[in-house]
């Protein structure tokens, strides 16, 4: 089901002279790239800055953490500032900045795997969808499938047969980021298709194979590293929500998500449990939001 | 500055008008600058000018429209002595619609496309008052019967029955007719039309700018026809006001302008517009250079780079717009200095072209059909039985208006796309539907230049990419000849072969279409297809375009097949010339014989509706036509 | 448009069988079966056998999944396993349940995206704009079961305004059924309401550059009516396609949100179902969801051609 | 399509202009509902005129609960059997000394040999539909808990009634395969159900019973709505007009909901939470002795090193159970080694304190049975609390080298894993059916069963004790008594089972609600409930 219709062709004529702004060749010297110009706007080094400083505190987890994050200890619920623990320990008394720092490191293992996955897979699919009509109906309503179920009985049911850890995790995590990239190529696909470039390329002499790689894929591909952004967000918020339904990581190995959902119960008595996952979270999606946003305005130029 | 004492004839004073921009860097752009003119009631003006010359940006500075980060720095605009440059926001509106109307070049994305064409003339009525008039529901009633009015007034069949239509029902000429309609439902004392033919076929430009003028005469509504188009300012205007780089150049009246320039660009501009009447095989005088970058704008005389009569003094200082002759104005120092007008260009010149050799390409019966989208069972016929032959040296001019089915021609000859009948011959071996191996020796044959030298680049590849793509594809040569080809084919096409390692998009049109030529030469095709090379390129750049291909194939012993909608352009170029109408070839001879001596009825109304840069009177035009 | 619906019929109805297919092989997959879980911690084997085979689990996985799909063409679709009652009334109840939810939940989207979209792109004033700017990003940036569990710590806890939880029907009491739908709702809609300000304010933004309204704008027309009759209609059939994906998102989300605020709608039945293996109610649920999309997109497909004049569908 | 959107006539004026606005007005009154005229959050709790803490008739209770009334487990002991004494009624009801007191039998007789039992009923008494209640339901009913479709835990008790005699109406003879001593343990569990509306009981259409309260309406997923059966056997009770049994999941809405007067009672607290209600001085907490069931550590003994006892030993003293019990569940319960909750006959404080924590001895014992470092998996449920319990117990385990890798699994898989002997090295969760008759433990409770169980634990002592004791005619309190014992110490020392903790059960209730009572299998009681 396409579900964004198809323009019906205008009157056939031609555009004799593009339409062109009066403050045109002003663009001409921008020769940077692109994505290198988005990048540096001020927006976006906000979203550089914070993901970084999250990644940053992840990847520097062991060397940050000034307890092991599975530790255990009489001191429950302690709050922030105890000494010794700058964020206060949790239920089970155990230090709340080292669970949340490995909690990044979690998150990120699986989001870097998952998304990559996921986006490869869907443009797999895309291309599958851009090689033949009947293929492409085939791989739409794949598409459809997976939007149409829902994600999180379906990342119950998974959980359930293969068993509690990182796999399933990913799994639905890729199986949601599938049809997301694989309709944006698909469609990226089809623009490019019928560009003029495209035909040029095919009078030259290019064949098939080399026109799709060469041509067509590196402009189609724009919205997907937009997409890679919004996606990564997403991943983590599934594995928010799947840790919030206890199919998460396998335990006792903190992510953010299970740190955060851990918290609930305890919101009222013990906000600070939830402050710092929480708030690692907004940084870490703010800041991809951001970077998003940024490389979304170059990309629509 | 030249001041002019004030007329009660003065309709709209501009003075001094300037506008900036603010660049993405911050830096500032000046897109027009210190321009001065003045309009009288009922007259009628052109600004004319190439692509980056401020004609439009002047038009929106008018009434405040600029875009984005555009603003006025300077100057006043003086409707009736009410200075528009300071008015409020409220002030504008009224006067935006009511006073001055606005028709706008595309007429494709100038309409809204979810308004019914009732509801975009409702809007206007409503915006200057037929509102208060009576109840509601008459009003409403009211403002529905003058929008019948109008429609039927700018000549749109069955007003009563379109009104509920919308946009996209319409053709692109009506679509026009209708923006004249919203121009003028306000009742306007200027109507300001933004290059309002240049997306339409020749007899459709004919039949606007005959509108226009009617409404001129009979309204008595000053028009101010933006254009970059010699013809049309020949045809339409009684004085013109040439602009470049932001400036005026050139300000009087349009006989004397079109046939004793004053100001070397206007001079050149008008060598550089090809003529119906100039025979095939002769070869225009452009420009050289291209149209100045308005960032980079130094002090001096913007035309100053590509000046035959630049002296030291041109690049020093803005040359004031001086009263030469009676009525005429330049801005040139050299020509101020000069008693004389500058001479007539050199008539254009007759080029010795080869022999043409034997026949390379055959097409036999050609067909070809669309499947339109939502229609079922209908399609759209773009081909319908073409034949045509080609022979070594020689260019084959295709002339036809848009929905002729000419660039479907090229397509199908390119083997771009198949065709669903008839037969294709390379050298007498049929190549209608060849294989996969046999498609790839074709197409090293048959090379394509296309008509937007924006979408045909890959904006991704720097353009030794781009140019070395067909020699990678064909498999010539290893990486270092691959370079020193790719060198070579861009100093061929006119091109410095260091400027291999940039993108497209760091270089002009006409820059861009030569780097379309160089890649169509790499494999060394015999046969080279050129779908509208030159249509969207300045007048200026395209006599050098054109006169490329010309020089190239003279070289290269090349077949061409030159389609454009432009007969002028066909002429001179071609060999023999086909004219195509609804997918059929209606009328082919030798160039010469086609344009003077014209068969088919529709060869004959596309003459007649090619605007020619020498003033003449409407009148004898139209008896022209008649007869 | 009749025809339009004919032709996409087909695909319509190979999704649903796709989907038929895929959710009872994943509910067999699941370890764990409705009879055991039955059974409850303490049951031997004879209780489990006994309960096998009065479910006729004990039948071939073929002759059950025909089974299935007979009773979904029979429309009868038998009693819930462990839920209890029967599974088409426990559907109803559920969706009417989702439905309310959904429903408002949607109005929220469509009342507060367009709020943030449209005064997003229009207001002049930099501190509404950074307000909605922050209003969104929180809104995307905070998980919805950490806002739900927020939405209710803050209204039901510590204001004490509204329920936390549970749903009255809006049949007996209209007002006080608002008030417990007006949570859930909202911590449903505000990712939605986000996504579609944002998407709303780019349409916006790119309409108002268009050529048309300079036309207008040269016109004389007034800028309330600039944006309100001739951007905004322009900025509609996107949006639409959006909400037409969100509403499924919503469905989706349903899960969670309905499992934080005790609403008893499909997601709660969903997920008390898989939990006990409860297969018909599962199944059938899953089924419907697909369906809804199903119906949701060609909805969303309609509503668009309705929108956009050019659109036909044949 | 088109020609209804923008048509200049009036006629077909129905544009998007006019949907959109319908759109947002209907916003715009869902929003008004919260300023409307009444508040979801103080009409709920509706109560009688202030009488001055004297019983009064009236009022509608609002007991919260956290979740559904499963109807398919109405005749098995299932999370959530709150409502099984406000519809039904059973024969018998334990007094704290687990003296059975009359309910709907009014007297009872043994004969000598223990092989029969001789019930008198109650004659007055009607089912909600107005059937008279008479011997053949309490045939019924004991026949349909005989039935594995019922997964009735009792079933092994309803089974050993091999015979039925009926004299008149309202008086019946029981008989008995064997002696058993845990027979009224079966009349507290059995409800008595109508016999034709059976069926539709266990899908929860009708539920139709002998109770106080008659069934409205089930909601699934939000509750059970109960009115007063105005035809109740017992005389001007129930004082309650209603109660609407609630379902809120999550605990803090729960006990908002409870602080805010919304609802009047519930047993669903976590104990981490019951600091906030401690001090509200509306809501009284009170804790019952029978506890809520019991959390354990159950160990797969066919798995080497854990068939050796020694092992067993060392993990049951590395545990920490205070700290679990604080950390876990807020301090509510009792850390014990032994299942036996402070109402069980079998309780004593020396079992209870058998094992404490002493992670050197365990280490000592490890090391005795020559091992320093073993690593296990540990299954347990994969909800948030459940996941605490096994993180604490790995944390523990750890101390003394057993490292453990937790499989948190669905509450489906991991119970079918528990009743088909599938379980993994090591699983944590939580038992019943240690708080009336010892006896029932190791015939109903799986986990302690001995004939199977999911340890895959034999042995014959074990099977000799535990048959004796079940089947002991309950005369001798002394016999009785060493029984216990011996089933005590078995299960304490060879470790199968690990007891730790046995959880609270706790109820909290407003301090304007009287008359609360639940019987040892956790059935609410009403009959004497009044709100002032």
């Amino acid at each position: 089901m396409t579900s964004t219709p198809d323009l019906a062709p205008a009157s056939p004529a031609t555009l004799r002279k593009p339409v062109r702004a009066p403050q045109k060749g002003t663009l001409r010297k921008t020769s940077r790239h692109p994505y290198r110009a988005a990048l540096s706007t001020a927006r976006a080094r906000t979203g550089l800055v914070l993901v970084g400083a999250v990644v940053l505190a992840g990847l520097l987890a062991p060397l940050l953490a000034g307890h092991g994050p599975t530790d255990q200890s009489g001191l429950s619920l302690a709050g922030v500032g105890t000494p010794g623990h700058p964020l206060g320990t949790d239920d089970l008394g155990r230090d709340l900045l080292s669970r949340v720092l490995y909690g990044i490191r979690a998150d990120l293992g699986i989001i870097a795997i998952a998304v990559p996955v996921g986006a490869v897979l869907g443009c797999l699919f895309a291309l599958a969808a851009a090689a033949h009509p009947v293929l492409d109906t085939l791989v739409q309503r794949i598409f459809d499938l997976i939007l149409a179920f829902p994600g999180l009985i379906l990342a119950l049911a998974v959980t359930a047969i293969l068993g509690p850890g990182r796999l399933p995790v990913v799994l639905v995590i890729a199986l949601a980021e599938i049809p997301a990239f694989g309709r944006l190529l698909r469609g990226g696909i089809l623009v490019q298709r019928e560009r003029e470039y495209v035909t040029a390329a095919r009078v030259g002499g290019s064949s098939g194979p080399r026109v799709l790689v060469r041509h067509i894929l590196p402009n189609a591909a724009d919205p997907l590293i937009v997409q890679v952004a919004v996606s990564l967000t997403v991943a983590v918020f599934i594995e928010g929500a799947m840790s919030f339904l206890g199919v998460g990581v396998r335990p006792p190995e903190p992510t953010l998500g299970s740190v955060l959902s851990q918290s609930m119960p305890y919101l009222a008595q013990a906000p600070h449990f939830a402050a710092g996952p929480l708030i690692t979270v907004t940084a870490l999606v703010l800041g991809l939001s951001l970077i998003a946003e940024a490389l979304n305005r170059e990309v629509r130029r | 500055m030249t001041h002019q004492p004030t007329s009660a004839q003065d309709l709209l004073q501009v003075r001094d008008l300037g506008v900036e921009f603010t660049a993405p860097d911050g830096s500032t752009l000046r897109a027009v600058r210190g321009v001065s003119f003045t309009l009288r009631r009922g007259e009628t003006l052109a600004v004319v000018g190439e692509s980056g010359s401020g004609k439009s940006t002047t038009a929106l500075a008018l009434t405040r429209m600029l875009p984005g980060t555009g603003r006025l720095s300077t100057g006043s605009v003086l409707l009736d002595g009410q200075d528009l440059a300071a008015a409020s926001a409220e002030e504008l509106r009224a006067v935006r619609g009511a006073r001055i109307g606005m028709i706008f070049q595309d007429p494709m994305t100038a309409l809204n496309p979810v308004l019914t064409v009732g509801r975009h003339l409702d809007e206007v009525l409503r915006a200057h008052g037929s509102r208060e008039k009576h109840g509601r529901r008459q009003a409403k009633a009211a403002r529905r019967t003058r929008a019948v009015e109008l429609l039927d007034r700018v000549g749109i069949p069955e007003p009563h029955r379109r009104i509920d239509d919308h946009p996209h029902q319409f053709s692109g000429g009506q679509r026009q007719r209708i923006l004249i309609a919203m121009a003028l439902a306000g009742e306007p004392d200027i109507l300001l039309a933004d290059e309002p033919t240049t997306a339409l076929d020749a007899t459709v430009q004919e039949q606007i700018l005959t509108l226009l003028a009617d409404l001129n005469r009979e309204t008595g509504t000053a028009l101010v026809l933006i254009t970059h188009n010699m013809g049309v300012v020949a045809r339409s205007c009684a004085r013109v006001l040439v602009m470049y780089g932001g400036t005026v150049v050139e300000d009087g009246p349009t006989a004397e302008v079109l046939t004793r320039p004053r100001h070397p660009y206007t001079a050149g501009l008008l060598a550089a517009v090809p003529r119906l009447s100039a025979p095939s095989g002769t070869r225009l005088t452009g420009i050289p250079g291209s149209p100045p970058d308005l960032t980079l704008l130094g002090d001096g005389c913007a035309f100053a780079e590509r000046c035959t009569l630049v002296e030291d003094r041109c690049r020093t200082g803005v040359p004031p717009l001086v009263e030469l002759t009676d009525g005429v104005r330049a801005a040139c120092l050299p020509a101020a200095a000069r008693t004389e007008p500058l001479p007539a260009p050199a008539p254009p010149a007759r080029i010795d072209r080869p022999a043409t050799g034997a026949v390379v390409l055959e097409a036999d019966g050609l067909r070809k059909t669309y499947k339109r989208r939502g229609v079922r069972g209908r399609g759209f016929t773009a081909l319908d039985g073409v034949s045509l032959t080609l022979a070594e040296g020689e260019t084959l001019g295709i002339v036809g208006e848009s929905g002729s089915g000419k660039s479907t021609l090229a397509r199908v000859l390119a083997h771009a796309h198949p065709s669903d009948g008839g037969t294709v011959r390379l050298r007498g071996q049929d190549v209608t539907r060849p294989a996969r191996r046999e498609l790839h020796a074709v197409r090293r044959q048959i090379q394509m230049v296309f008509q937007d030298p924006y979408a045909s680049l890959n904006p991704r590849m720097t353009v030794g990419q781009i140019v070395a793509e067909p020699l990678i594809s064909f498999g010539l040569g290893d990486r270092d000849e691959r370079d020193a080809r790719v060198a070579e084919l861009l100093t061929l096409a006119g091109l410095d072969p260091a400027v291999a390692d940039r993108h497209p998009r760091s270089f002009s049109g006409g820059q861009r279409q030569r780097i379309g030529i160089a890649r169509a030469l790499a494999p060394e095709p015999s046969v080279l297809i050129c779908d509208e090379p030159v249509s969207a390129l300045d007048v200026s750049v395209q006599a050098q375009i054109v006169g490329l291909l010309t020089d190239l194939q003279r070289d290269l012993g090349l077949a061409l097949v030159f389609i454009a909608h432009d007969l002028a352009v066909v002429r001179q170029v071609s060999h023999r010339i086909a004219v195509m109408h609804q997918g059929r070839i209606v009328e082919s001879g030798s160039a010469d014989d086609i344009c003077e001596n014209p068969q088919d009825p529709y060869t004959r109304a596309l003459l007649a509706a090619a605007p020619e840069p020498v003033p003449v009177k409407p009148a004898l035009r139209k008896t022209e036509v008649l007869a | 448009m009749r025809g339009y619906l004919l032709r996409r019929l087909p695909s319509a109805l190979l999704v649903l069988l796709g989907a038929s297919f895929l959710i009872f092989t994943i509910l067999r997959l699941v370890p764990g079966d409705p009879a055991s879980s039955l059974a409850g911690p303490d049951a031997d084997a004879a209780t489990v056998a006994a309960i096998r085979e009065r479910l006729g689990l004990d039948a071939p996985l073929l002759t059950q999944y025909a089974h299935w799909i007979g009773s979904l063409v029979t429309g009868d679709l038998g009693p819930s396993y462990a839920i209890g009652g029967q599974v088409s009334d426990l559907i109803a109840d559920g969706l009417g349940a989702t439905a309310e939810l959904t429903v408002a939940a949607l109005l929220f989207v469509i009342v507060l995206g367009g709020a943030f979209g449209i005064l997003g792109a229009t207001s002049r004033s930099g501190w509404v704009r950074s307000a909605i700017r922050v209003t969104t990003t929180a809104a995307l940036a905070v998980p919805p079961f950490v806002s739900g569990v927020l939405l209710v710590l803050l209204f039901a806890v510590v204001l004490g305004a509204l329920p936390p939880g549970g749903r009255v029907s809006f049949l007996g009491a209209p007002d006080l059924a608002a008030q417990y739908l007006l949570l859930p709702a909202l911590c449903l809609a505000l990712p939605s309401a986000a996504v579609l300000g944002r998407y709303l304010k780019d349409g916006i933004e790119r309409a108002l550059a268009e050529d048309y309204i300079r036309t207008a704008t040269a016109a004389g027309v007034a800028p309330r009516r600039l944006l309100w009759r001739h951007a905004l209609p322009n900025a509609l059939p996107p949006v639409v396609t959006l909400l037409g994906m969100q509403t499924g998102h919503l469905l989706g989300g349903a899960v969670l949100v309905e499992a934080i605020f005790a609403w008893p709608g499909l997601g709660q039945l969903a997920e008390q179902g898989l939990s006990r293996r409860d297969y018909p109610v599962v199944q059938d649920l899953l089924l419907l969801l697909v369906a809804v999309f199903v119906v949701v997109q060609l909805l969303t497909d309609l509503v668009y051609a309705w929108l956009d004049p050019r659109i036909r569908w044949e | 399509m088109t020609e209804l959107y923008p048509s200049p006539s009036p006629s077909t004026g129905l544009s998007r202009r006019s949907t959109l606005l319908a759109g947002g007005g209907s916003a715009l009154l869902l929003g008004l509902g919260l300023t409307g005229c009444r508040s979801a959050v103080s009409e709920s709790s509706s109560a009688p005129e202030e009488t001055g803490g004297k019983p009064r008739r009236g009022g509608t209770l609002n007991l919260a609960v956290n979740s559904d009334f499963v109807p398919a487990l109405l005749f098995a002991q299932s999370g959530q059997s709150l409502q099984q004494r406000l519809i039904y009624n059973t024969l018998t009801r334990y007094d704290d000394a687990l003296t059975p007191k009359p309910e709907l039998a009014t007297s009872w007789t043994y004969a000598k040999d223990g092989r029969s039992i001789t019930l008198k009923l109650r004659d007055d008494v009607t089912f909600h539909d107005g059937r008279p209640f008479t011997a053949d339901d309490v045939i019924f009913a004991v026949k349909n808990l005989q039935n594995p479709v019922r997964a009735a835990q009792l079933r092994s008790t309803a089974a050993a009634v091999n015979g039925f005699e009926k004299r008149g109406d309202h008086e019946l003879v029981l008989k008995l395969a064997h002696p058993v001593n845990n027979l009224f343990d079966l009349f507290e569990f059995m409800i008595i159900t109508d016999e034709k509306t059976v069926e539709d009981a266990v899908t929860g259409k009708k539920l139709i019973g002998t109770g106080p309260f008659k069934l409205k309406k089930w909601s699934p997923g939000s509750g059970l709505s109960l009115t007063r059966n105005d035809s109740y056997w017992l005389p001007d009770r129930p004082y309650l007009d209603g109660v609407e049994l609630r379902v809120i999941p999550q605990a803090d809405a729960l006990i908002s909901s409870l602080r805010s007067g919304q609802s009047q009672l519930s047993f669903a607290v976590p104990g981490k939470s019951l600091g906030v209600i401690n001090s509200d001085p509306k809501l009284k907490i009170t804790n019952y002795d029978t506890g809520a069931g019991a959390i354990y550590l159950g160990v797969n003994t066919t798995i080497a090193p854990l068939n050796d006892r020694t092992v067993r030993q060392a993990l049951a003293w590395a545990i920490d159970r205070d700290r679990l019990l604080a950390q876990t569940l807020g301090g509510y319960g009792l850390a014990s080694a032994a299942p036996w909750p402070k109402s069980s006959p079998a309780f004593s404080e020396a079992h209870r304190t058998h094992y404490t924590h002493n992670p050197g001895k365990a280490r000592e014992l490890l090391k005795s049975a020559g091992h320093s470092k073993l690593s296990f998996p540990l299954l347990h449920i994969g909800l948030p609390g459940e996941t605490a319990i096994a993180e604490s117990i790995q944390y523990d385990l750890k101390q003394i080298g057993v490292t453990t890798t937790l499989e948190p699994t669905d509450g489906a898989t991991a119970q079918k894993k528990l009743i088909s002997q599938e379980m993994p090295a090591l699983w944590s969760m939580g038992h019943g059916f240690a708080q009336v008759q010892p006896s029932t433990l190791a015939v109903s409770a799986y986990p302690f069963n001995e004939a199977k169980n999911t340890s895959k634990y034999r042995s014959a002592t074990y099977t000799k004790v535990v048959q004796e004791a079940w089947t002991k005619p309950e005369t001798s309190a002394a016999e009785a008594n060493a029984l216990h014992e011996k089933i005590s110490g078995i299960l304490l020392d060879e470790a199968f089972i690990i007891d730790l903790v046995v959880r609270g059960q706790v109820q909290v209730n407003a301090d304007r609600l009287h008359g609360v009572a639940l019987n040892k299998f956790s059935y609410l009681n009403l009959d004497d409930a009044y709100l002032v």
